[in-house]
């Protein structure tokens, strides 16, 4: 974010916000292209969002893409942030990251990787509570500066988090927080299917991608397949992402690998157990190793997937299609 | 993981945290709404279900209402599938705490890396925040949960871990104690009960200072006290709190074979 | 509402809103009930807001239940109130409805009922923006005191909305207003499926109906048809209603008649035709007939449509599933 | 609904309802986002995007996004199936509004029961608002859409509907003119255009009063000034629209085959 906006909380004003809108070309219009030619969407410097939570839906492919770019200080935001908040850092990408939790997840510890980039400095963990970035993206969502809410109060996450304001209720007298709005630059944003246009529709944990595409100021969907406008219109109550927010749709199967795709695919464990081990001594060293080997080493997204493994891909498929058996 | 078995009672019928889970797992209630976090209140939760509270209603805060997870499939986190198997509604992350927020939820319940005589906890700094000595994860959904609802927290007792002041309120127990949770924008929840492996611990309706009120088989109150970074008041005639029965372990080992929360 | 609440623009204080939340059997039972049994869970004078809008999803079942009852003085709101609104009028159910817009629809004109007894002095329309109406469930289901907007400024309607606030925006300086919450005593919701717990899978528009239900201190569920636990958790991301906001389930297959429930049937349009043409000349005269004929005479639903007719019925039905034709 | 041709200027050839959707839709470009009200909007967003606005996407309050009505069978307000038909998404009416207030909409379209030379717009009370002598259903969605977008506004032109001051502001144009709609907090959106079934009108860039832009085939200046209720100036150059074509009237015959809203 500016210097100006972060006077204000990062609040972008309406009337700024109003003609970023007005300026796109919000039609309903063919927008698929290239991982490559969606990731020239991104500058340096801009505020990210990403899709998904933990393991689940994390825009991978579009991150790969960007790494291999060389893109670089990117604001980045996401609710729970994992392996891709390392690579971020690894890669120079990102040296901010803002989110509510950090780590690879509870069962590999705590990630190596971003407590060297913290502990020394070289990168900020700009935490504020989960709720607390969801309502950031909400608020950005309904055009509004802020939310008000009830949690953050009285402890030291709230001390340290910029903008947030308390305020006695104008109704009840009661002490409420309000957060500011959040309106990232571009939302990346993983889903199971969408058409040409942008159309998306998710099934099962949706997480705050809802939000996130409505208070973003561009989105870039990579998707699993792209299915006909005439699909996607026999179930409109289906689509949560509308074509109208959305810049780019990238068709990338397994785009979120190693992380899962609901109903498509369940995180790859052994890959994941891999990125621990390689980063787990030398932090530095082994997120470098990481980057070259599977980030900048493989020609396109399939080789990629290649080096990950076939056997490895099957199983996540097998495990994450069996949502649907019983 | 690492094992650490030293402070259980009987290291050779469960570990550590089957012991904490089991613990937990009581002191939920048969109708109860309860948002809980990976790992061991996952755990517990699902054995409460199983056993005297077929009813609890499990929130997970990847927005997950009412599901049942698979045994020998447990999640990484409370954001992937695993956790929404058979659920009865799949909603928001947003949507999810903000029943916290609404009041639905009767009980929270998380682990805790560090945590104080009030029950404050920190997930995120040891040492300075500025600087810190470590960089932990962070709140994720502790801070919400700790602010909105009563809790349960199960942890390993370690000096290290219960601490006179803790270096950074991730979640907020009752700060200073006293009023001062309600006085700074917080009237409701709070800590509610802390579980470890060496017994249950409450707070003190006025001073909201931890106390004891249970130990676990085997456990003095010496050891329980000298494991503590405050002074702990123990009660003379303090309970003793059943050991984990067979059909207990049973239970959590069916659901965590490879032993990934239950080491 | 109650003149306490009055004074804080209706807003429930915290403490209340969540003393009455925790006070409820929020567990995975059984509800089922009769129409009559839930009717006797709304008592005179509480706050009932309507699912639906205009003329979809209607709570007509239990509206009619309800005037059978005998029951007074119920503060209504909805999001746009249609003929509900002049039968609660007529019958003396209500007196004070709070709503955007009310009138049968723009085809009929404007509704000579809700004329005569507002213009007489006898009943209220207490008017807010849609937004406003939306936003104040929201709020309501949030558990915030307030949502912040930006339309009604300016307007009439503002001068009038008893509550609403204007803000200096402490981020941007920009002019806010804050809507209070709304917080009704009993929502009534008609749905296409729920279980018997009363998970509810809403098809197509859903209105205000999820915040609704959320911001509600009771609900009660009307439904074309109860469908098995064992089938809703086979779809988990098609509940829109969860049961833990649930009090009551009934069964009422045409439950909405004459108003629409998506994909099933739509409007009777027929019978709408005759209830404008029966209140035209003499509202009073023409409601009372009315809801002598359908309300008071049939002894129970099934008679309700009867009375409306088996060739109107089968041709809503056939209209309402066309949706799906396609 | 009666048939009201008088103003027409071939009253064989259209109604007045009809030279109103057909004059409105004009006004709608390629690839804008429309906010429809029901009746003549919902007729002319249809027309246009038949016509010179394939690409046009078309909003409903109901919670509706880009959907195709199907000829004959035009819903009965924005909240019912027939709306919903063939959309590319659904979702909350709270959550169509809050589109507008995001700045999605390029132009709101609706229809008027009262206006003010500012462009205010009165659906809610004809009279005293404590004890009206009509009350109207009120702004449903009107007021958010006027508060948050381009405005086009279809309406007849009779004197009683044109009026000095409306005796309620319902959904706000430029409230008194001038600065006065930015002051009261409303920085976004505005009148754009009115459109009659005698002219095409919009508002000074600076006073913000109403002016006559264009005027239909046959109308003249006197006749508009003499059916407005304001000093309405005309410019004495003034334009001539191109009457209704056999193809606009012929697609709108063929939507609404039982003139529900062209009668």
């Amino acid at each position: 974010m500016d210097s100006t906006g972060e006077r204000r909380g990062g609040v972008t004003p309406y009337l700024e916000l109003r003609a970023a809108t007005r300026d796109r070309d919000r039609s309903l219009r063919d927008k698929v292209m290239s991982l490559e030619e969606a990731a020239k969407l991104v500058s340096d410097g801009e505020h990210v969002s990403l899709g998904g939570c933990t393991a689940s839906r994390t825009p991978f492919a579009m991150i790969w893409a960007l790494i291999r770019r060389g893109v670089k200080d990117l604001a980045v935001s996401r609710s729970i942030i994992s392996t891709e908040g390392d690579l971020l850092f690894a890669s120079g990408a990102s040296r901010h990251i803002m989110t509510s939790w950090f780590s690879q997840g509870i069962v590999w510890g705590v990630s190596k990787v971003m407590r060297a980039h913290t502990e020394s400095g070289r990168a900020r963990f700009e935490e504020w509570s989960h709720m607390a970035m969801g309502l950031r993206y909400k608020a950005g969502a309904m055009g509004v500066p802020f939310m008000p809410m009830r949690s953050m109060l009285g402890s030291g996450v709230l001390d340290r988090a910029e903008g947030a304001r308390t305020m006695e209720c104008p109704f009840t007298g009661e002490t409420l927080l309000l957060v500011p709005a959040l309106n990232p630059d571009v939302a990346l944003i993983h889903v199971q299917r969408c058409d040409a246009y942008g159309n998306a529709q998710l099934d099962g944990l949706t997480f705050m991608d809802v939000d996130m595409a409505m208070a973003a100021k561009r989105v870039i969907l990579t998707t699993e397949r792209i299915v006909s406008n005439e699909q996607i219109r026999r179930a409109p109550d289906q689509t949560k992402i509308g074509f109208f927010t959305v810049d780019a749709v990238v068709e990338v199967p397994f785009g979120s690998a190693p992380h899962e795709c609901y109903g498509i695919y369940e995180p790859f464990y052994g890959h994941m157990d891999l990125y621990a081990a390689m980063t787990a001594k030398d932090p530095d060293a082994g997120a470098k190793a990481y980057l070259e080997r599977f980030y900048h080493e493989p020609k396109n997204w399939a080789a990629y997937l290649e080096r990950i493994g076939m056997a490895e891909l099957l199983d996540a498929r097998r495990r994450g299609s069996s949502i649907y058996d019983d | 993981m690492t094992t650490e078995t030293a402070n259980a009672p009987d290291a050779a019928a469960y570990t550590g945290s089957e012991l904490l889970a089991v613990m937990s797992a009581r002191l939920l209630a048969d109708g109860q709404t309860v948002f809980a976090g990976v790992g061991i209140p996952l755990l517990a939760a699902i054995l409460a279900q199983r056993t005297r509270a077929p009813g609890l209603t499990i929130l997970f805060e990847g927005g997950v209402i009412g599901p049942f997870v698979e045994p020998g499939k447990l999640p990484p986190s409370t954001n992937e599938q695993r956790c929404a198997r058979r659920a009865n509604m799949l909603v928001s992350i947003t949507d999810v705490l903000l029943m916290l927020q609404r009041g639905y939820v009767d009980v929270g319940f998380m682990g805790g890396a560090q945590i104080d005589r009030y029950g404050n906890l920190n997930s995120s700094f040891i040492g300075d925040a500025e600087r810190p000595k470590i960089r932990l994860p962070g709140t994720g959904g502790g801070n919400d949960i700790a602010s909105l609802a009563e809790m349960i927290v199960a942890m390993k007792h370690e000096k290290r871990r219960f601490v006179e002041k803790v270096d950074f309120i991730t979640s907020p127990g009752f700060l200073d104690g006293g009023t001062s949770r309600r006085d700074a924008g917080l009237p409701a929840g709070g800590m509610f009960r802390v579980v470890t492996d060496l017994g249950i611990l409450g707070f003190d309706a006025e001073t909201r200072a931890m106390t004891v009120l249970a130990l676990h088989p085997g456990v003095s109150a010496e050891t329980i006290k000298a494991k503590t970074g405050f002074p702990l008041p123990v009660p003379a005639d303090v309970p003793v709190t059943m050991p984990p029965t067979d059909h207990e372990l049973g239970i959590l080992r069916e659901l965590d074979p490879e032993r990934l929360y239950t080491a």
